[in-house]
């Protein structure tokens, strides 16, 4: 199986599902002739023509706006904002009208929304956010976080064969840092079947996106310690497998959440009171959360290392919950 | 630089063929402006006698605007009509019954009870349900323009917006998508000079709306709407004007709104002066009026159809009565599409 | 002392506000001659003139953007917009520009938005919402919920003190059925501290806003089955009173949630996960949610009443919770 | 309805004292035009240095629109400028050193490195700092200037923003409202012909982004925006016209973006040929000659002020390299304001 960047498995997923399938087209700036800000689209203009790979306006209300319309057509939208910060601004769209839409009209919009998030770079305050955590509170949407480049790849497969509303969160720190075994064929990844990443006994950590890695460099450094911890990948945050979590904890008795975005009524939050309804008897230790503080993501690298989760924090917080 | 322009008003002096409908055809515009206009008389009372959920909007004064641009839309075409529009769905077909089971959150309501007043929309014919946010569904109706423009298909998309919305954010986005793309999109502006009870100097400081068409690189129109003829006319040239390629066009129609925002509104601060004067160009009693002139349609014909419609109203009104409530446990069915088949290939 | 509405109480306090500070003006759709949708503001043009009481165009953006402008010169706006549902339109200017500013540069945003919210009459998905908990997971915002015509009008007041951007919920539903006492001289109600709506020593039930009266309607309840619910109204989510939450579950050693918005990623999950983590060991029973289920608030009265959490709901949570 | 118009080239015709800018004024414009150069190319070494963490964006070419519009502006008006505007902050005096530490994220920045790029502003200057999100400083601006109106003072606001941020819904509501309640701003479209890739064709589909105060109830104008001295005329006389209560004007200043849209990109979708052309109209170059020509600027005295520039410029960039980081163990401080005083009265 040939390897791939985490980018390589997006773009080549979506040139994928643009040749099998001639409803999907492409929307965002910049997205034809630059290929993209991250260069994900690059080479579908040439090869699919502009009116399959449409250079928007900087409008991200007509973007999605026209993305959930041509979808209400029939048609597999695919748009992309430039960085995840500014679906912001077409919130509004997005949680009054398309997810909404099937609920109140029964009609289907089968559109997938890409979203560049993350931060890591020195991107600042608005180019390096994570907004997953609060679209899980929009019913009507899926929320979608893939860690590894096979992932990616089969859950962007998905979406676009999703009739809802989809919103992909691609992690703009693994773009270029990751790479894995991507398939070349078509492949989908049921959404809300989380991903083991790594199986052990005394801690669930449960965690999305980039922070994957980061706990797995935490459950590395405490295997030494004889201390084994099972890592959930969840994949999808809504649906999310709540299954998957509820197993292992009654396996572990102790779990850790960890997330990139901010804490106070982060995801986090929803698997831990989730956790603590429905398997409070398992449940040997406080359940613990690591997330980014309650400040907007900041710019200088010292800063920003300050505010993104980091192994060490990681490490400790599971070395505490050990010792509980 | 396009520049808006006054159409003549049509009722006085046109003939019928100029407009390339027939004398059945007019006579349907009118039944169907008499419909809309019967369902929400029936609506009103309805609402009074308890029977309606929620607030009551009608759209009295904007039969023509709603009648007249769908009569000249093609069945395949598409649009997004609004909460004066409710003439849209009368003349795309829906049946009264329906409506008014809409209205008073029945199963049989297009919407099932789950959203209310004509926040609702049969697929079937190409419409899409409203949301309350104004105009949200501007961008929308310009991606149903854009899916059109995509496949190459010879369809085209109606957007309706009130003079109010015309200041979102949403408006501007669509129309500057619409213009650069040229795209086939009919943007309807219902301007009936208030915004709830905000007048048109404290909404906008252009002269007409329809100038505004110029900001996006195509050209705008302002007819007086209540002259079904007029709007008949300017519409179905914008939208076979879109359906050849040409791009959007923005018509702008002029009413007054006739009654208060919603029925808690008494509308207090519409001086009365002008509603005095608007009531005597009324839409459907001009367009009987003209009827009776230019194609001979005789007071018994009138009033037989008249009687008609009442006829079918009534019964409509029995029918959604006996509409079921929507069953709550359903509530949390639906929120979102199922997948048509398996997915294939899955692998976890 | 006299007996005011809810409404009464907002729009006394706000009359009082103008009066008593010059910088604080109003700004909102139909806010002028009409005195507002539901006429909080009625008498305001007359008394102060439309410079202090602006009839602004259908623009939630400009309301929120220029309340955030003003404020940055030193004036206080009370922006009113007409639902809080529409607050979706203005979500942009409220995470990005609003709530980062004072992180960012240094600078204060004094403003108020009131957000007339919630549901129990039919408004149907746009007019009903209960968009409150979305709020609590931006820093830089605060969140108020006032439950009664006291609070709502100290809690006002002390909203327009405030140098940040406040987020001012006031329930539809209880404009004009509920009353209370209300002082007319101006006094203010601190931000973070919960009240006691009613003392109780077996289950902790967490609520705000109109959900208070569904509680104490379920505790009135209990009371007769012997079994003593304290109710505590938060009043205020961002910030919250972690410590009267706290206090109170470790007499308890139970708790129930109860809130009028969706269920997943709710700020009821935030609550869950706070007092998980840090009252572990107080804790006797599972943390239970009542909350709205996970679908668009919907029309007609038989699915609303399904919808919004009624008393039998919490009751019947609340004896489950008993015999645990 | 207003309508667009050219203004005349006025570098080759001008005296100086129709400007009623005296020598020293002049000279001073050249000075915030090369000092905002030099900081900009600094920045750049310093970035390819690995200095400046994350992105580096400049203003190349926009020199005049900056400095010539904040030159127009009075100590009491505010302003937002956006990231092609640091002439902005250098000519209201912002000193360079803090501008080089902010770009490294350092404490000196006038965010304390808690946001990067000139995503800054300091307030005394009555300047508010932008965020990345286009145009969401312009509602803000036109709350500025409402706060000015209602305390009836008499000062401006002006609000930058580009010819692709134009687009979005936040540039309509703010220049619909401005234009409702004729408030004292001022818009200054930074037309660079390129949004990121997009050219002008794929973001609006009028001849001029001027064009549109018409449909906002205000003027529009169209300025060459590499002559200095054309964008300072055309900006003071929109700026006093506001003043006065003559409400908004939208001044349009046709650039080219020289060069990409960030380090990163080295814009190869912008044709050779037409950098080429613009590269002659270089706004520096352009008022070097005209400061020669019609105030007898003297090369002596012209290279003496470079020199100065170039010297201020080394010594800032010391002065910033030796700023200390930010402390990470500050970082959750100032999320919120304080409050300034204990409330009166509390009541639990
Ligand atoms: C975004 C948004 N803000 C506020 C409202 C509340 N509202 C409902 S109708 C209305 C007035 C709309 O005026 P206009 O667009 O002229 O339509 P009309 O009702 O006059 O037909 C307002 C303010 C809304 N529906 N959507
Ligand atoms: C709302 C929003 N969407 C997308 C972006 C990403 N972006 C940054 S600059 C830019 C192009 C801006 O073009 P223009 O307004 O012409 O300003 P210029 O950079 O050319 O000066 C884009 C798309 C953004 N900053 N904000
Ligand atoms: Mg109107
Ligand atoms: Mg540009």
């Amino acid at each position: 199986m040939p390897e791939k960047t985490y980018l390589q498995a997006i773009s080549d997923g979506l040139r994928q599902e643009m040749r099998r399938d001639e409803r999907v087209f492409v929307l965002g700036e910049d997205v034809g002739v630059y290929g993209g800000a991250f260069k994900v689209t690059v080479g579908l203009l040439e090869e699919f023509g502009p009116w399959r790979v449409i250079d928007a306006p900087l409008s991200e209300i007509a973007i999605v706006g026209g993305a959930t319309g041509s979808a209400l057509m029939g048609l597999r939208p695919v748009a992309e904002l430039q960085f995840s910060d500014f679906v912001s601004c077409a919130w509004d769209q997005l949680v009054t009208v398309a997810a909404k839409q099937h609920f109140r009209a029964g009609t289907p919009v089968p559109m997938v929304l890409r979203l560049p998030s993350g931060g890591g770079f020195s991107g600042g305050p608005f180019h390096s956010q994570s907004p997953e955590s609060a679209f899980t509170h929009v019913p009507g949407l899926k929320v979608v976080c893939p860690a590894t480049p096979h992932d990616a790849k089969g859950l962007l497969a998905t979406a676009v064969d999703d009739p809802n509303p989809v919103l992909y969160f691609e992690h703009k720190h693994l773009y270029r840092r990751i790479k894995g075994e991507v398939p070349d064929e078509r492949y989908t990844i049921p959404f809300g079947k989380a991903r083991i990443e790594r199986a052990g006994d005394d801690i669930t950590l449960v965690t999305w996106g980039a922070m994957v890695y980061t706990a797995a460099g935490a459950a590395a450094e405490l295997q030494s310690e004889d201390v084994s911890v099972e890592i959930i990948d969840l994949r999808t945050l809504q649906p999310w497998d709540k299954e998957a979590v509820l197993e292992s904890v009654a396996k572990t008795s102790k779990l850790l959440i960890l997330h990139e975005d901010t804490r106070t009524s982060g995801f986090g939050a929803e698997i831990a009171a989730q956790v603590v309804e429905e398997a409070f008897e398992q449940l040997d230790a406080p359940i613990r959360r690591i997330a980014a503080p309650d400040t907007p993501i900041p710019f200088s690298p010292q800063l920003e290392n300050a505010y993104i989760p980091q192994v060490e924090d990681v490490a400790s917080a599971l070395r505490e919950l050990a010792a509980y | 630089m396009a520049i808006a322009r006054d159409t003549e008003s049509l009722s006085s002096s046109l003939d019928a063929e100029q407009l390339g409908l027939d004398r059945a055809g007019l006579l349907g515009m009118y039944r169907d402006m008499l419909v809309t206009r019967g369902i929400e008389e029936r609506g009103h009372i309805l609402y009074k006698q308890g029977k309606i959920p929620g607030s009551f909007y009608t759209g009295r004064g904007n039969e023509a605007g709603a009648v007249g641009v769908a009569s000249a839309m093609q069945p395949e075409d598409a649009g997004t009509p609004l909460h004066r529009d409710m003439g849209v769905h009368v003349t795309r077909g829906v049946e009264p019954w329906r409506i008014l089971a809409q209205y008073m959150g029945r199963e049989d309501g297009p919407a099932r009870g789950r959203d209310g007043n004509v926040h609702m929309a049969l697929i079937e014919q190409n419409l899409v349900a409203m949301v309350s946010h104004l105009p949200a569904m501007m961008p929308v109706a310009v991606g149903l323009a854009l899916a059109f423009r995509i496949r190459n298909e010879r369809r085209v998309s109606v957007c309706w917006y009130g003079d109010g919305a015309a200041a979102r954010g949403d408006a501007h986005e669509a129309m500057n998508f619409a213009g650069v793309r040229r795209l086939p999109v009919v943007f309807v502006c219902d301007n009936n000079q208030y915004a709830y009870s905000t007048p048109p100097q404290l909404e906008y400081a252009c002269a007409n709306l329809a100038d505004r068409a110029a900001a996006y690189g195509f050209d705008g129109v302002v007819v007086d709407g209540t002259d079904i003829l007029a709007v008949y006319s300017e519409a179905k040239r914008a939208i076979e004007k879109a359906r050849q390629g040409g791009g959007p066009t923005l018509v702008e129609c002029v009413t007054l709104r006739m009654e208060g925002h919603a029925v808690h509104d008494n509308a207090f601060y519409v001086p009365r002066e002008l509603l005095d004067e608007w009531a005597k160009r009324d839409p459907i009693a001009r367009f009987r009026l003209w009827l009776s002139e230019h194609v001979q349609a005789s007071e018994a014909e009138l009033s037989e159809l008249e009687e008609q419609v009442k006829a079918l109203l009534a019964e409509a009104q029995k029918r959604a009565e006996s509409s079921p409530a929507p069953d709550p446990s359903e509530l949390e069915q639906g929120v979102y599409a199922e997948p048509e088949q398996p997915q294939e290939n899955a692998d976890a």
